[in-house]
């Protein structure tokens, strides 16, 4: 059985998206596929007019690099300590170390963890582990945010936070795709797609209001 | 971890050591190769010296030892302790002989050597001293043959033995291997620290290598030196020099890349299964 | 993993074969040594057999021979080919003589045996075969040597792979480990599953070091059987025995046992200093 | 520094307890010292008058086996099915196969996972993993239930029925406590702690309405 059936969206440069369902609905399966992290068993996803099934090895580094991704269970690396962990995209991205140091820690800050930046991750309440997670995907300056469900463990004020760290960045340009038990709460022009049994539906094209 | 890698690469080398010296060894019998070839008892002091001449004229012929009766017998006499005997023989009955050392081992040629010197008038006997020869060889492809099957086994020990070490390693990290490659690293950036650690391995391994052969081969000499009076100093065993030594470094670093190379490529591929 | 084992366990297993037979062949040898003893030319039969049932008396002599001086003389005319020669010496030069085989190899006792022979009348000279027993016993001092370094050495070996091996699981299991811990597990439970895994790997292991060890004496026996005319069928390996077969098993199963009780112990350590 | 500071609390039997904070505040902390996952740096920790301190190490499995524990991580084997996973508690307490399959069904069944039981738990979706983390811990039927943030990963339907799972526990005599982000809404009996700044506070304490 294929957990996601006729799906089809477009995503435009710019947008912010919000993917809503159930618990196994499939909206991280939708994310994943979206940043090739997962390849469909049919039907194509097209990026920057390129058939990503068609990508090759070598390639695939190269396009990953271009999204931010925040995983729903964090994938963080509890064997090195925080800095290192956000350090990750840019050490792989081949920067300076000057320059690695500057901007990890101003995603560190960002996310209000730049006080426990020689903490090990498994130290972290879980929250805070979330926002490692999310300081992590946006250090790279990537020009897509993919984020599974990003505020989960996070209690309002820090949800506010984070979400308002997401909208910023997405003021600047960049793909914001963020996936949700609920519907969102927002007044900036956002789309918000809910799967329900494997059926897409797009709900709301809000625009902007002001 | 470098100390198995020593251990498990020294076995093999020690037996290469030994090989190496022991048909260094062969080398220096082998040419020792002899026939003696007996003169008739009445022979003369010019037909004597007419076969040396023909003798020395041959190419197989390395070298010519001419050892008078008299020396013959005297040997004879000390050797069987017959020296002191009362009524020792007066006469002499053993012959005239010349040692012959020879530059071939091939049996077609001696035997035809020894047929062509059968017609020398004058030259009564040939004996061929073929069984030591080959009793010296056949222990040393005994030998050979050991060595060859213990030290196959054990590099295959020791290929399994590091790239299961890798393959530990790779375990630990499969994390970071996951994380870095769905945040977009290469996979050489994400093989470069496990081959590196794999190439530190080697290096290690290699020098622990180099000093348990330097202990063994003390150790070994020391023992050969107390019983050497039986062995005249023929079994000292050499150590490796100092370009077989960085040979022996170069190649356990070597084995080393090889096998994190390996199991790097291979803890990816496990990952890349399930995309 | 089994075949790491088996490799690792086999190698000192031969070792330990070839010590076996090579000091069965060295007890062989050792009681065959012996002394001659010459006795003067003019002897007479009467006092011959005064001095073979004096020496038939000794506790330290096991066996005697008496070889009359025509036969040496046969035996020396063949084995120098001087039968043929011409002009060849009427007079037997050898005495006769006794040869002995000892029941012992201490050297103070051969000693006092051959000052008493020497007051012996019509004993002339009395020659001992010490160098060759001493040189045999040599050899065999140095390949105890070697097989034990070499034996050792691969124990560690082996000792280390398995317990790397153990090591590598329980990082594997690390995860099932804690939540084990955590959801009330007693530690036994948890080893359980390692140690199970150990002695069976040990069992694996064994199983392939027996069969690596018959495919070896099978080999060597082949190689020797070709060659077997210079040894006379001495060098022959025997296999291990049923009994010796289950005991290396049974060791192997052990060795498997301790190292993972060891490295399970080890990982649950690792996890319960942060508890 | 000090997680939590001057912590007082005492739990009777059966009762329903809350524990709120901020991310961070140290809500899993406090749970694991309650459950002797943790030790504390200073003070005692009293369980059916004894003093958890000093329990020595063969004892802790058989004090830990009265707990049902919910982690914020999960802590999932992710080796074993789905099946496998819940059975783990009373392979433990060696109990029968064919009681053990039982008891797992009727777990896995009371979170809505019995079609899932032969998947592996990485193919499950984030709310579905939590889920399988209560059927672990619910099918010992321990005496205490510990659950940290159960349902951070559940949209509001799903989030309801495990409540509705822990409440029913409650109303059999199991001691249940529960941390979130919020004040819990339920018109059940309870306690509900705040951690703030290490400090803890007894906020409410509610009488059964009805
Ligand atoms: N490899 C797989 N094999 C079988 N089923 C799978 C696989 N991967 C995902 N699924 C199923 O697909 C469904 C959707 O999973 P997905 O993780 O996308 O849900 P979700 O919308 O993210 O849910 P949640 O909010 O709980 O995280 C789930 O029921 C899951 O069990
Ligand atoms: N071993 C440790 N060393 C240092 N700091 C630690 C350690 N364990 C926990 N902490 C810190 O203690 C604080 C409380 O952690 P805890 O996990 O209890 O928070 P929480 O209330 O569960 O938060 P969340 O809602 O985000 O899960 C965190 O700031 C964390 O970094
Ligand atoms: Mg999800
Ligand atoms: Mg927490």
């Amino acid at each position: 059985m294929d957990v996601l059936q006729d799906i089809n969206l477009e995503i435009d440069a710019g947008d912010l998206i919000f993917v809503t369902g159930s618990s196994g609905a499939g909206k991280s399966t939708l994310l994943k596929l979206i940043s090739a992290v997962e390849r469909p068993s049919s039907g194509t996803i097209v990026f920057e007019n390129q058939n990503i099934n068609f990508l090759n090895k070598n390639e695939m580094p190269y396009l990953r690099r271009k999204f931010g991704m925040i995983f729903q269970d964090h994938k963080l690396l509890y064997d090195r300590d925080c800095f290192d962990n956000v350090a990750l995209p840019l050490q792989i991205n081949e920067l300076d170390p000057s320059d690695i140091s500057r901007r990890v820690r101003a995603a560190l800050n960002k996310v209000g963890l730049l006080n426990k930046e020689k903490l090990m991750p498994i130290t972290l309440s879980g929250g805070e582990q979330q926002r490692l997670a999310i300081a992590r995907a946006i250090v790279s300056r990537p020009s897509i945010l993919i984020a599974d469900e990003p505020i989960a463990n996070l209690d309002k004020n820090y949800a506010n936070e984070i979400m308002n760290i997401f909208y910023s960045f997405h003021q600047v340009g960049v793909t914001v795709i963020i996936s949700s038990h609920e519907a969102p709460s927002t007044t900036i022009k956002h789309k918000e797609f809910n799967i329900n049994q494997g059926k897409l539906n797009l709900e709301k094209n809000v625009p902007l209001l002001t | 971890m470098f100390l198995v890698i020593g251990i498990t690469l020294s076995l093999p080398s020690i037996g290469l050591l030994f090989l190496d010296n022991a048909s260094q060894l062969s080398n220096k019998i082998k040419y020792e190769a002899e026939i003696s070839v007996f003169l008739t008892k009445d022979i003369s002091e010019d037909q004597i010296e007419f076969i040396e001449s023909g003798l020395k004229k041959n190419s197989l012929i390395k070298n010519i030892h001419f050892e008078p009766k008299q020396d013959a017998w005297d040997k004879l006499q000390t050797k069987l302790k017959l020296s002191s005997l009362e009524g020792g023989i007066s006469e002499n009955p053993l012959p005239d002989a010349f040692f012959i050392s020879l530059n071939t081992l091939d049996s077609d040629q001696i035997a035809n050597l020894i047929n062509d010197l059968k017609t020398i008038e004058g030259i009564k006997e040939i004996v061929i001293d073929g069984g030591w020869i080959k009793k010296l060889r056949s222990i040393l492809y005994l030998i050979k043959v050991g060595v060859y099957t213990l030290g196959s086994l054990l590099i295959a020990v020791l290929i399994i033995v590091i790239s299961n070490t890798i393959r530990l390693q790779t375990l630990t990290y499969q994390d970071e291997i996951e994380v870095s490659r769905l945040i977009g690293a290469t996979n050489s950036f994400i093989r470069r620290p496990f081959t590196y650690t794999g190439i530190i391995y080697g290096f290690g391994g290699g020098l622990i290598t180099l000093g348990i052969l330097k202990v063994i081969v003390i150790i070994f000499n020391l023992i050969t030196h107390r019983i050497e009076d039986f062995f005249g100093g023929l079994i000292v065993i050499q150590n490796f020099n100092l370009k077989e030594s960085i040979l022996l470094i170069f190649t356990a670093m070597l084995a080393g890349w090889l096998a994190s190379f390996i199991s790097a490529k291979q803890a990816i591929y496990r990952l890349e299964k399930n995309i």
